[in-house]
């Protein structure tokens, strides 16, 4: 059974990952652009402030001093939030991190729309979309904190080309799975883990909104719907087996993400689906629109990324 | 005038139905006059400085300290200096203002109020659901706004494009934006630097907000800008340096850049993060914290008392 | 009966038709970024130099200053290469011109891999992707001269939100439909235009791979395969219908764009496919690798953008 | 050392099986040696000039004017300036180089020929399918570059972040970072400006090859940039102007750049674009465009005439 535990934010577990590895392995160095008491980077600053480059708030400029530090034999992580880095900086994330494929973790916290008060300007739901875009990078959602500090310990130095993380601000449960309490420690990139079983849809999500699908996955239970939960942490390279085997083995997938429904976790899985096993799905996300002011669980509401939405969208499937 | 009366009539601005592009509809009859008079403009800066503490502790977040350093330049620019109808926010004439470091928005909320744009009643809404008030101006929700900011760097672009936009027009309107010095590391500041001297935008008025601190602590130590008004003479500014909350220096640097043609002028105006506070002053904890309760209380009295 | 006229480049036409609305539209305003030439807002600069803004090497400001520009009346057609304007001011895009939901014409050239000798720094392959991420924007990309002269002068002023285009540099063939000659001026914002019939498969393609699709098409009719080619110019908002019918019509698609395979217009099909009618897809298009250097068909024949690419893919679903 | 004598060893640099790390593998055992002898400087670069010319010509595209105008610049810092080692190209303790301005990029390539990275033979594959010379640098095809390069404005950030590298390793290698005019439109160039200093990084020496032209025209009509100097100056590097087709005035510059400490040294080095070809010379027409076959011969003439 899995059960939602404790909640804290990905980007502490992150900070703490990152300040627990830079003891062990003096190449790695890591770069913020003002924000990094909110990235928690500060955690890594203070502990090796020699090994931390303060950027101010000059996002291009980071990326590209971080590939300078790569091609050098640094392992650099770098973090802003993601609209500032995916956004501002992608093209020199395209251009100096990814075509010269140089081993750059760009670790960027406050994604979504779950940044909540601080509005649309910041709350980025296009990061799945423009980074998997680009040849070389890994993408990497993780659905907690103890996925983050695995995938974190995981990927730091493989492999050695440049992986994107997307955290989010908020505090989000940790997610337990009673019968193997330590699944997060064998995160393994390009892995989906299966939470639950079921055979009549499978849900397939990521980030704080595995959780949801879980949720979600219990209220249909209860009315006799069993579902699948996959935790799709890695959207690319994506698990295109553990998407092959849910379409053919529940007929039905709903994606569930904290971003458009364009181009995102849903499209990645659609463009699998299609290829090697067709069937119908329903993407639940933030439907291309921007977001707003607000707490993040009102925008959630607001925004159509509920338990609630994910159950009726495997509802519509089932019955259709 | 007095103030007193004045601020008691502006917040009788009421939100009315919705506007057909606007979610938001407010009704723009005010009493709104313009002032040089410095006594004046103390007391409107004191309630200004109010409403930010007040709205930014009733959202439990927000950015008061980079908000308190801009107040007086933006109650100068709105009372004493800008071309603006509050009763005519369309007015093709009306002077742009532009805060390019968008996180200071409870200031320009409250300027908005207490000027007539919007109801003072809205204020208190700051952050949430549904609110015009976004915890970053965003135009859509506010069409008050010139432009949406939040993301720095940006503003100062566009109000290089007003101005191009005026001049082929055949307008007199003239343009502010005002920045942070944080923000001055962007890049695209200095692309907008460049563009505005090559193309002799003298309409436009830059307003650096050098407050000396910025998130993770002073902008000597995140990453130095210094000396800042070198650079913009050498990006072919006219520049000037002022006392932020010096209301004569900084008329006199408003009147400078009106009467310097040519070239646009950046005034650089040095201010104290989190003015009007004692422990919001220079403290780069409330860069974007909001105050508690008793801390509001304990601000609120403060303001009060000072002169 | 389809056939393949005389070859223009769509960036040309672009010059050509923004020179024109020029003469009729004195609110049109155009900015580029020292790529006038290229581009050929040279046309447009040369008749009106007041209403023409050369920003330098400087896109950000460019595209910001373009805001402004809308903000205050103006309709401005911004211009530079792809990965310039959608790469570089990605985020100046989203914030400043889709945010606030502002009539800024993102007019962009030299796309794609057909960039050719200058190498992968420019071939972006991610514009379709990251463009179509955004709330507000439609995206669109001509097939041919004719249609974005059409196009140019349907979008000017219509819709008031804004509108990305891509174009290309070398010279394509223009498409033309001889029983209805003038069918590109008919241009419809989200709207798809069957280019031939066929029952068997459907390719749907956009840009300079309707001519490679039209091409495949003709060969696997050689062989008794036949298929229905749509023009899909728009990208977003994507006609839904079209492909719903495509799926239910011929049970196959294959979508060909000269564009990574990840999130791209392959990507908005299989999204609308597995929520609408799922049926078998194929993706023909760069496979998320970066580009290099040589001529446009060297580089299509390297790279798998030719008719013999798409009639494989169209077999290898119709055998399936 | 008879300069014709060692270009015709250059080039006995053949072509030999792939490494493991690389599509291209060239054997680097060569006969360089360093000078900073002007006669023997201006053999060098005459042949380079001829190089870039004869490679664009049949590529049948790239950027010959602002690889002529580098020309000078990259032949001191190769032979006159670097410690490097063309037959142990990562050697740890090597000078780097980053040609930010990476579409001058037939210039680097046949600097490399020349001094001994790369065989000769392969300038004649520019642009073409397969080859490591690609129309803009790209490291994963020729890994003897430092970092790829072609979108303008990167370069400096990148050399930033090596210098940083260098610092926390304990190495004493410099960091050289050529840029374009037109590139100092660029916002991001700014940025790397501002860090460079804040970081005091005094092992980093920029060079602009400041040619006045850009693609579309002059940069002074495109967007100007001046005054240069002043702007490094004011952004905090030790700013030197000198006359960058002078090797005696080059390497003044360099010897007072590696004299400075504390602070990064910028360069602006004033050049002609299309420099030793008459027709090419200011002719914003040869930026990126190649000169056809007869004009090809034309040039390789003049050049073998010139003094
Ligand atoms: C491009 C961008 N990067 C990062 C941020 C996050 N951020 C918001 S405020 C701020 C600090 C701004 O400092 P400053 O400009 O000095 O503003 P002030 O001191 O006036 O509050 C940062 C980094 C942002 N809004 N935009
Ligand atoms: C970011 C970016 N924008 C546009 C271009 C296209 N481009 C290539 S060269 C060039 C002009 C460069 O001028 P300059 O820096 O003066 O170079 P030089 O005169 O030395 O050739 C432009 C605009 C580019 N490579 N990168
Ligand atoms: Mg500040
Ligand atoms: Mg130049």
């Amino acid at each position: 059974m899995v059960k939602l535990g404790e909640r804290e934010s990905t980007r502490n577990a992150y900070g703490v990952a990152l300040a627990e590895l830079g003891e062990i392995h003096p190449e790695i160095v890591a770069l913020d652009a003002d924000l990094a008491g909110s990235t928690q980077t500060r955690r890594f600053a203070d502990k090796f402030p020699e090994r931390f480059f303060e950027m101010g708030i000059s996002e291009a400029d980071m990326m590209c001093t971080a590939a300078g530090l790569a091609v050098s034999g640094k392992i650099p992580f770098v973090s802003t939030f993601v609209i500032f880095g995916a956004g501002r900086a992608w093209e020199q994330i395209r251009n100096t991190i990814c075509r010269p494929n140089l081993p750059v973790r760009i670790c960027l916290s406050h994604g979504g729309i779950s940044i909540g008060e601080d509005g649309s300007s910041a709350q980025a739901c296009e990061d799945f979309a423009i980074m998997r875009s680009i040849p070389n990078i890994s993408v990497i959602v993780p659905c907690d904190a103890a996925e983050t500090k695995a995938l974190i310990h995981e990927i730091w130095d493989k492999p050695k080309s440049p992986v994107y993380i997307r955290m989010t601000r908020n505090k989000v449960p940790t997610i337990l799975d009673e019968n193997d309490q330590s699944f997060h420690q064998k995160f393994t990139l390009g892995k989906a883990v299966t939470l639950r079983e079921g055979s009549q849809a499978t849900i397939i999500a990521c980030g704080q909104m595995v959780a949801v699908g879980i949720q979600a996955a219990e209220e249909l239970a209860k009315e006799g719907i069993e579902v699948r939960v996959v935790n799709m942490s890695t959207i690319k390279p994506i698990d295109q087996d553990a998407i092959e085997k849910a379409a053919r083995e529940t007929g039905r997938i709903v994606t569930v993400e904290e971003h458009n429904i364009y181009g995102g976790l849903g499209g990645a899985v659609a463009e699998v689906v299609t290829e090697r096993y067709p069937v119908p799905m329903r993407r639940v996300g933030v439907r291309d629109v921007f977001g707003e002011s607000g707490s993040p669980d009102a925008l959630f509401e607001k925004y159509g990324l509920t338990p609630k939405n994910v159950v009726k969208a495997v509802k519509d499937l089932v019955k259709s | 005038m007095k103030v007193k009366e004045m601020k008691r009539e502006m917040i009788t601005a009421k939100v009315m139905k919705t506007a057909p592009e606007s979610p938001v509809n407010i009704e723009r009859v005010s009493p709104f006059s313009q002032t040089r008079d410095e006594k004046v403009l103390r007391e409107i800066a004191r309630e200004v400085r109010k409403d930010i503490i007040r709205m930014t502790t009733e959202a439990g977040s927000g950015h008061p300290g980079g908000s308190l350093s801009a107040t007086d330049l933006l109650v100068a620019l709105f009372w004493g200096e800008m071309r603006h109808k509050p009763n005519d926010r369309y007015w093709a004439d009306r002077d742009r203002f532009i805060l390019s470091k968008g996180h200071g928005c409870p200031a320009l909320y409250s300027v908005y109020a207490r000027t007539g744009y919007i109801a003072h009643e809205i204020l208190p809404t700051l952050r949430k659901l549904g609110s015009p008030l976004q915890g970053h101006p965003c135009m859509i929700h506010l069409p008050t706004l010139e432009i949406s900011t939040g993301s720095l760097g940006h503003g100062l672009s566009v109000g290089n494009g007003m101005a191009l936009a005026g001049r082929l027009d055949g307008k007199d309107y003239r343009v502010y934006v005002v920045m942070g010095d944080g923000e001055q590391q962007e890049g695209s500041v200095w692309e907008a630097a460049m563009s505005g001297a090559h193309y002799k935008l003298d309409h436009v008025c830059g307003i650096i907000d050098y407050n000396h601190l910025e998130t993770e602590g002073t902008v000597e130590e995140v990453m130095d800008i210094a000396p800042l008004a070198e650079k913009w003479c050498a990006f072919g500014w006219h520049t000037i340096e002022i006392d932020g909350h010096n209301f004569d220096e900084i008329f006199a640097a408003l009147d400078e850049a009106k009467a310097t043609k040519g070239k646009p002028t950046m005034i650089v105006a040095q201010t104290v993060k989190g003015k009007g506070v004692s422990f919001m002053e220079n403290n780069v904890g409330f860069h974007g914290k909001s105050a508690t309760r008793e801390q509001m209380e304990q601000a609120i009295k403060e303001l009060d008392e000072s002169e």
